[in-house]
């Protein structure tokens, strides 16, 4: 920091906001300084991103005030917003799924040449800024055709490409690895020595850690305390967030595998149609599976529970083999998926909480295949609120209005109801607070016990290591390596993450 | 009772809400047009919209459940006019038995719409192109096996026609309909359906988000093959009492338009093209509301014949853009108070 | 094959092309082809179904054929006269059922549908001799024939003299000494609309004198509504062609009488006059190169035999 | 030069590959046609088959911009009926100078536009409501002040008539008739609009996602409802252009069914009805199918006039099948080669 007082770039005065039965920031206060890095943390629902929807144009507060440079400032919609120098990678994908990556990055600022649209430049520059977040993608793919990870770093591209000055990041590395993560922390870092500020909103705390030049905390929409540079450690974030010590975060006990619950043979996956995947998995068992962002393991679980053709290879449940066309398939063999894009596979957005808990489980709880059970759906729901701390009204809120982690306990809400024999995770703990992580955690210790084979895929090697009996490692789409927990570390995973099979 | 109905019209509070706008402006219509002429409130003219109400809700009905899964029928007028001219064409004119016509009258709509089911969910064709042509194919066949022909019953199958035509007394000069108590049975079983069963929310998940529906397990390619099945269905059933009633059908115009009269019933009773919402007891309400209007022009406007279309236009124009305002201003004043 | 119908596979082609579609138009293509069996010539019938602009893609596409020669049944000839020439210069052209008398077509075969109308008027004034109330249903008021009718009906009813230049706008209560008309009520062809309004006269005027239907399909269903409010008889009816319903309605006395075309013998005649102009023969037109073919009232002493007539031609 | 067009007919390869479907259907109805009756390749014919696709045309390029903000417009047919209608009658009946008439013409049907867009994006009313009310109102209106007359110019304006009737004379006997210039002319415009300026590229991204349009500071309200004004002007435009080509127009029918036409057209050329996707060469292609369609029937199946619809539909039906069809075939065949 430089040696003269910093001075208040961006500031917000008791900001104040309502949804129907919420009340999601009260009094809200925020400071910026030039060319720092505040880390803003709390607890799923606890109104970040509702704040940072509000300086960026998306929703206007009811009360407060935001000053720019000492000025009060109007912000009455994106565009201003832009125009102050404000940018804001959401937390939610937010993409034309059907223009290229060009077109997405530099979509409302296009660069124009005797008013036509420049393709050449926003190619040129597209490949820039992709360059800059270490995405290695052609400008001028579709942009639906890439996977969640990948999507998630053309937001960022994108946002980098505005000049802003306050650039506010929700969440930005929620679908991607360790490496992915840590380019963005180099463009950070380099961002913040030319003098432009980032809100970094995350729910990995080791990244405030990394990043922040300070902290803040929101709890139940208000202000809960600042943390200076040299407090930033885990225990008074979370203290800060939660109210209280979070302790003992990965209980694990070590299981002793039973019997073969899932067993992959040879399987291909129309990504890599080339190469053959084959491992085990035991019940009770808790696998782990890490890899960078595009290395199949998304593809592989889809596979496996029908949602993408099986080009060749067998599967076996419980000994019994299976061939799945389709999800419903694969649940009858008693697999579940909590899929990585909650938002186009997890959700039916327009649906209550109840609604989407109970979904998965209506024909198995229906007393006759055919009525549903609206109590038991009911019962389900008022469980699975209070085992995972929901934050919602109640359970008739439409989910679309939940927070971001909110929503994704209701994803793994709904396919923990089903109690599987095989539970295929895929970056299960997205965008939830520790708090939440840990019940996750215990939620799946629990189900190990009761002899569910779990297979969690993770970007976030921390959990990986933390939670894992064995973990498997995959890069371009094949399995570079299986490592027993008392091998596991961070530079055994990601070399084998990397494709140098031979150093683990 | 008040739990009962609100499962049946739909367990999303937003659909009652929806629903309160477009009977406020039926009860307007209504209460307006008896005004200007008693004898609308009249037995045989309450009789006579009940009847029309009833013919028109069966369509709407078929197809609220297509456009819940956010899919279209265009060909729901030309499968009214297949069924409304085939019967008494192959009855009356080609002398077949009066049940093997009614077997097929019921079946081969059935098979339309697994058809279109088929084309849509396996080969993934738009549904408007599917049925565009099923609404070009199923005329043009009816044209070309009849030759043009007006088809009737003449003076035969009285009692057939009594489904259509006939009423149960209730007291001395009114009596239901029979085609009411059809659409009553049919309104109930496909409510329940909707809102009670699994297959019901399955088919209001995947309107919603298809992908999401799939990923839980649910076949949505056999929903939705379903909902075209049983629209098809019902416009099959629609055309037979059509024709029983009205006792001809033309082939080049029988039906011409209804499919427009449905998707429109549906929408005003409160069903998003965008697919995942909708409640039967709208689509009622709409469908009346659309009968009424006519009525209304005849009724009480006499001279206005020709603008008929303009004078209906304007109302559901207006009625709708009241309702959002009026549902603005509550929300506003709720915002205010709860600021206090 | 259709090619075969080229105008250069040697025999002569006609075309018969109506204004819509319709059974009446049914009756004049058995004419049609009767005509075209007796003279050995082909003939076809295109029956536009959405209105005048299919009838002129229709047109042109009979001349790029290259047919000998043309019957058309103009859906509005004043705006129509400039392309009518037009055919007129490629092809033998006539009209039928409704002429384009600033056309240089040859002959226009047809009747007076104002005549008609008043021989419609007639009847409601046998059906009702005291007088009475009397609502009017057409399908459409912008067709010149339906215009002209219902003019020929309320001139008739209003003993006004003969003159079918007049027109009585619709909407307005039309008040005679005897006579009052309530009204003009179209269903743009919608056979549930037409039903309708014939049960929501019922509703609005329940003791109405009679009911006109001047469209084919009005009659059946007036008789319908009236069956299921149990009124008939007691509501005059008074048709215009000839459906069966109507006929039977006759002949059950529901129905006072109904005013009949000839549209089989427009259908002959037209083939047998365009394969007279082709072979350069007389066509038995006036000098103005009209050819009528009346209508004429049918009624209970007449009706069976009419039907029988009918069926005939038919081929039932 | 293959660039340029590629850039004209939309920057997702996707459009190409949907175009190229219908365009062989295109032409194997073409050929088919002309084999069985060589007439059908004259100049004359392939004139007017050149004027008609022309005159659909522009209805199809309006509504597919609409279209590709995930909207509909069910009113076009109307305003075609609107100003087809109220040109002549206004110059001949009513007597008005005759440019006052066409400022109107092109003004009115504008505005028109602009309320729908207002309606459906500051009220958020359903597209389907709001434009199937004024499919209503503007025939209703329409009918109304002419007192249901035929309009026409009767033997007027001869030289107006020309910018519909007109043609360019190529060499002898075949020209160019003059309303393909003006399609031409916009197809261009419209083709550059939404491929090469920032606006065309909002409107799709608006269609694909209004809400990421949103977020990147799009005024997605001001180019929803552009797309209505260009549809509704380019409506008005077109029932011009009808009217002074037939040179009458009939207030009840005159337009009716065109807006089902144009979207036919516009899905059939590749558009989605979900948004987000469409070429204005396919809409051409799409427009030029149904013409040719309805013109081999005449030319070529004479006799089986009545089953005209049937064999439309079915060709139409016939021909997105197979595309599907080979489009997986081609896709297998990759996958295949790729294990390889
Ligand atoms: N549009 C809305 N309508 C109703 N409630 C809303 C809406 N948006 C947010 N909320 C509520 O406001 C509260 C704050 O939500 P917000 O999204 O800001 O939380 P967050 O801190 O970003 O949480 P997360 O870490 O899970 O993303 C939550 O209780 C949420 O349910
Ligand atoms: N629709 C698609 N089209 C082309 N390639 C695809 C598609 N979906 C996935 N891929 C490719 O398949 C590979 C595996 O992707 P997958 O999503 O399974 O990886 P992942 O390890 O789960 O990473 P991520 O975190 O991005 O989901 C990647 O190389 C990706 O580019
Ligand atoms: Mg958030
Ligand atoms: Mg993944």
């Amino acid at each position: 920091m430089s040696s003269d007082s910093p001075k208040t770039l961006l500031e917000v005065r008791g900001i104040g906001k309502s949804f129907p039965g919420v009340r999601a920031l009260n009094g809200v206060n925020l400071h910026l300084v030039g060319g720092e890095v505040l880390a803003l943390l709390g607890e799923n629902g606890a109104g970040k991103s509702t704040l940072m929807k509000i300086l960026a144009g998306v929703q206007p507060a009811d009360e407060g005030q935001i000053l720019m440079d000492g000025e009060v400032i109007e912000i009455g919609g994106v565009q201003d917003a832009l125009d102050y120098g404000i940018a804001l990678i959401h937390q939610e994908l937010n993409m034309a799924t059907n223009l290229s990556v060009g077109a997405n990055i530099f979509l409302g600022r296009e660069p124009t040449k005797r008013g036509l649209i420049d393709e050449a430049t926003i190619y040129k520059n597209s490949k820039g800024f992709l360059k800059m977040v270490g995405l290695n993608v052609d400008p001028n793919t579709i942009v639906g055709d890439l996977t969640i990870g990948r999507q998630q770093l053309v937001e960022i591209a994108k946002a980098l490409s505005v000049d802003a000055r306050v650039l506010i990041m929700d969440e930005p590395t929620s679908s991607l690895s360790q490496k992915e993560a840590e380019t963005l922390f180099t463009v950070i870092k380099d961002l913040r020595k030319r003098g432009v500020s980032v809100i970094y909103i995350s729910h990995r705390l080791g990244e405030a850690k990394e990043l922040a030049d300070r902290v803040s905390v929101l709890r139940d929409g208000e202000n809960a305390g600042d943390l200076p540079r040299a407090d930033i450690n885990h225990d008074k974030m979370v203290k800060l967030m939660v109210g209280r010590d979070i302790s003992q975060f990965y209980a694990r006990t070590i299981h002793k595998p039973g019997e073969v619950a899932l067993e992959v043979k040879n399987l291909r996956t129309p990504a890599h149609p080339t190469h053959e995947l084959s491992f085990k998995l035991h019940a009770g068992e808790i696998v782990g599976m890490a890899g960078l962002v595009g290395a199949g393991r998304t593809e592989l679980l889809a596979t496996l529970f029908g949602v993408t053709p099986n080009l060749g290879g067998k599967v076996w449940i419980a000994g019994t083999s299976i061939d799945a066309q389709s999800p419903q398939e694969a649940i009858n063999a008693g697999i579940a998926l909590v899929p990585e894009d909650r938002k186009q596979q997890g959700l039916i957005l327009d649906m209550t909480v109840r609604e989407n808990m109970g979904l998965a489980s209506l024909k198995r709880e229906s007393p006759n295949g055919i009525f549903m059970n609206e109590a038991r759906e009911a019962e389900i729901t008022a469980l699975m609120i209070k085992q995972m701390r929901v934050k919602t009204p109640n359970d008739r809120q439409v989910i679309r209005y939940l927070s971001g982690g909110n929503q994704q306990k209701v994803v793994i809400g709904k396919w923990l109801a089903m109690e599987p024999k095989v539970l295929l995770l895929d970056e299960p703990t997205r965008g939830i607070d520790v708090g939440a992580k840990q019940e996750i955690y215990g939620l799946m210790e629990d189900l190990a016990k009761r002899g569910v084979a779990i297979l969690f895929v993770s970007s976030e090697l921390e959990e990986v290591m933390g939670m894992s009996d064995r973990t498997l490692v995959m890069h371009e789409g094949r399995i570079t390596g299986e490592l027993p927990r008392d091998q596991l570390s961070e530079e055994a995973i990601m070399q084998l993450a990397t494709g140098n099979t031979e150093a683990a | 009772m008040k739990q009962f109905i609100s499962k049946f019209i739909g367990s999303q509070s937003e659909g009652a809400k929806r629903i309160l706008g477009i009977f406020v402006l039926l009860m307007v219509v209504y209460i307006v047009t008896a005004i200007i002429n008693p004898n609308f409130v009249g037995a045989y003219n309450q009789e006579n919209l009940i009847r029309r109400t009833s013919l028109f809700g069966i369509l709407g009905i078929g197809v609220a459940l297509v456009i819940i899964t956010g899919g279209i029928d265009l060909s729901l007028g030309s499968v009214v006019c297949l069924v409304g001219v085939g019967v008494p064409w192959l009855i009356t004119d080609q002398g077949w038995a009066p049940w093997i016509v009614l077997i097929m009258a019921i079946v081969l709509p059935m098979l339309i719409g697994l058809s279109h089911g088929l084309l849509i969910t396996k080969l993934r064709l738009q549904p408007f192109i599917v049925t565009l042509c099923g609404l070009l194919i199923y005329r043009g066949v009816t044209r070309g096996f009849t030759g043009d022909q007006t088809a009737g019953f003449g003076n035969e199958l009285k009692g057939l026609r009594w489904i259509a035509t006939g009423e149960i007394p209730l007291f001395p000069g009114f009596g239901i309909p029979f085609p009411a108590i059809i659409l009553i049975v049919i309104a109930v079983a496909v409510g329940i359906f909707l809102n009670r069963t699994i297959y019901g929310r399955y088919l209001l998940a995947l309107g919603n988000n298809e992908e999401a529906a799939k990923f839980s397990g649910i076949n949505t390619d056999r929903m939705i093959t379903l909902a075209y099945v049983i629209c098809s269905g019902l416009a099959g059933l629609a055309g037979l009492l059509f024709v029983l009633d009205l006792n001809l059908a033309q082939p080049v115009d029988f039906g011409n338009f209804y499919e427009l009269y449905a998707i429109a019933a549906a929408v005003l009773g409160g069903c998003s093209l965008r697919g995942g919402s909708g409640t039967i007891l709208g689509v009622i309400i709409g469908t009346a509301l659309l009968r009424v209007l006519r009525n209304m022009m005849n009724m009480a406007f006499l001279g206005f014949q020709r603008a008929e279309f303009a004078v209906i236009g304007a109302v559901i124009l207006g009625g709708v853009i009241v309702d959002e305002l009026a549902k603005r201003a509550v929300a506003k004043k709720r915002a205010a108070q709860k600021q206090k | 094959g259709g090619g075969n119908n080229s105008a250069d596979g040697g025999k002569a082609s006609y075309a018969f092309v109506t204004n819509g579609v319709d059974p009446f138009w049914t009756l004049a293509e058995s004419g049609v082809k009767a005509a075209a069996a007796d003279l050995q010539v082909k003939a076809d019938v295109l029956m536009p179904a959405a209105g005048a602009v299919e009838q002129k893609s229709m047109l042109e596409d009979l001349m790029t054929r290259g047919t000998t020669g043309i019957a058309v049944s103009p859906i509005d000839a004043a705006n129509q006269t400039d392309f009518l020439n037009q055919v007129a210069e490629q092809t033998i052209l006539i009209t039928q059922d409704s002429d384009a008398p600033d056309s240089s077509r040859r002959v226009y075969i047809g009747m007076d549908n104002y005549d008609a109308g008043r021989e419609c008027g007639a009847l409601v004034k046998e059906a009702l001799p005291e007088g009475g109330t009397v609502m009017i249903l057409v399908g459409r008021m912008e067709q010149d024939n339906a215009r002209r009718r219902r003019q020929g009906v309320i001139d008739e009813l209003m003993d006004r003299s003969h003159d079918n230049t007049r027109f009585d706008p619709p909407g307005a209560v039309i008040k005679g000494e005897k006579y009052t008309i309530l009204g003009t009520l179209t269903d743009q062809f919608d056979r549930a609309k037409a039903k309708a309004n014939a049960e929501d006269t019922l509703a609005r005027n329940p003791d109405i004198g009679a009911m006109v239907g001047l469209f084919a399909y009005n009659p059946p269903l007036i008789l319908e509504a009236l069956e299921q409010a149990g009124k008939l008889k007691e509501v005059k009816v008074i048709g215009f062609d000839e459906a069966e319903r109507t006929l039977q309605g006759i002949i059950d006395g529901d129905v006072q009488g109904t005013v009949v075309q000839n549209p089989y013998m427009y259908g002959y005649k037209s083939i047998e006059v365009l394969n007279a102009l082709h072979n350069g023969t007389d066509t038995g037109a006036d000098a103005d190169g009209f050819i009528n073919i009346s209508a004429r009232q049918i009624k209970k002493d007449n009706v069976e035999e009419f039907w029988a007539d009918l069926k005939k031609k038919l081929g039932k």
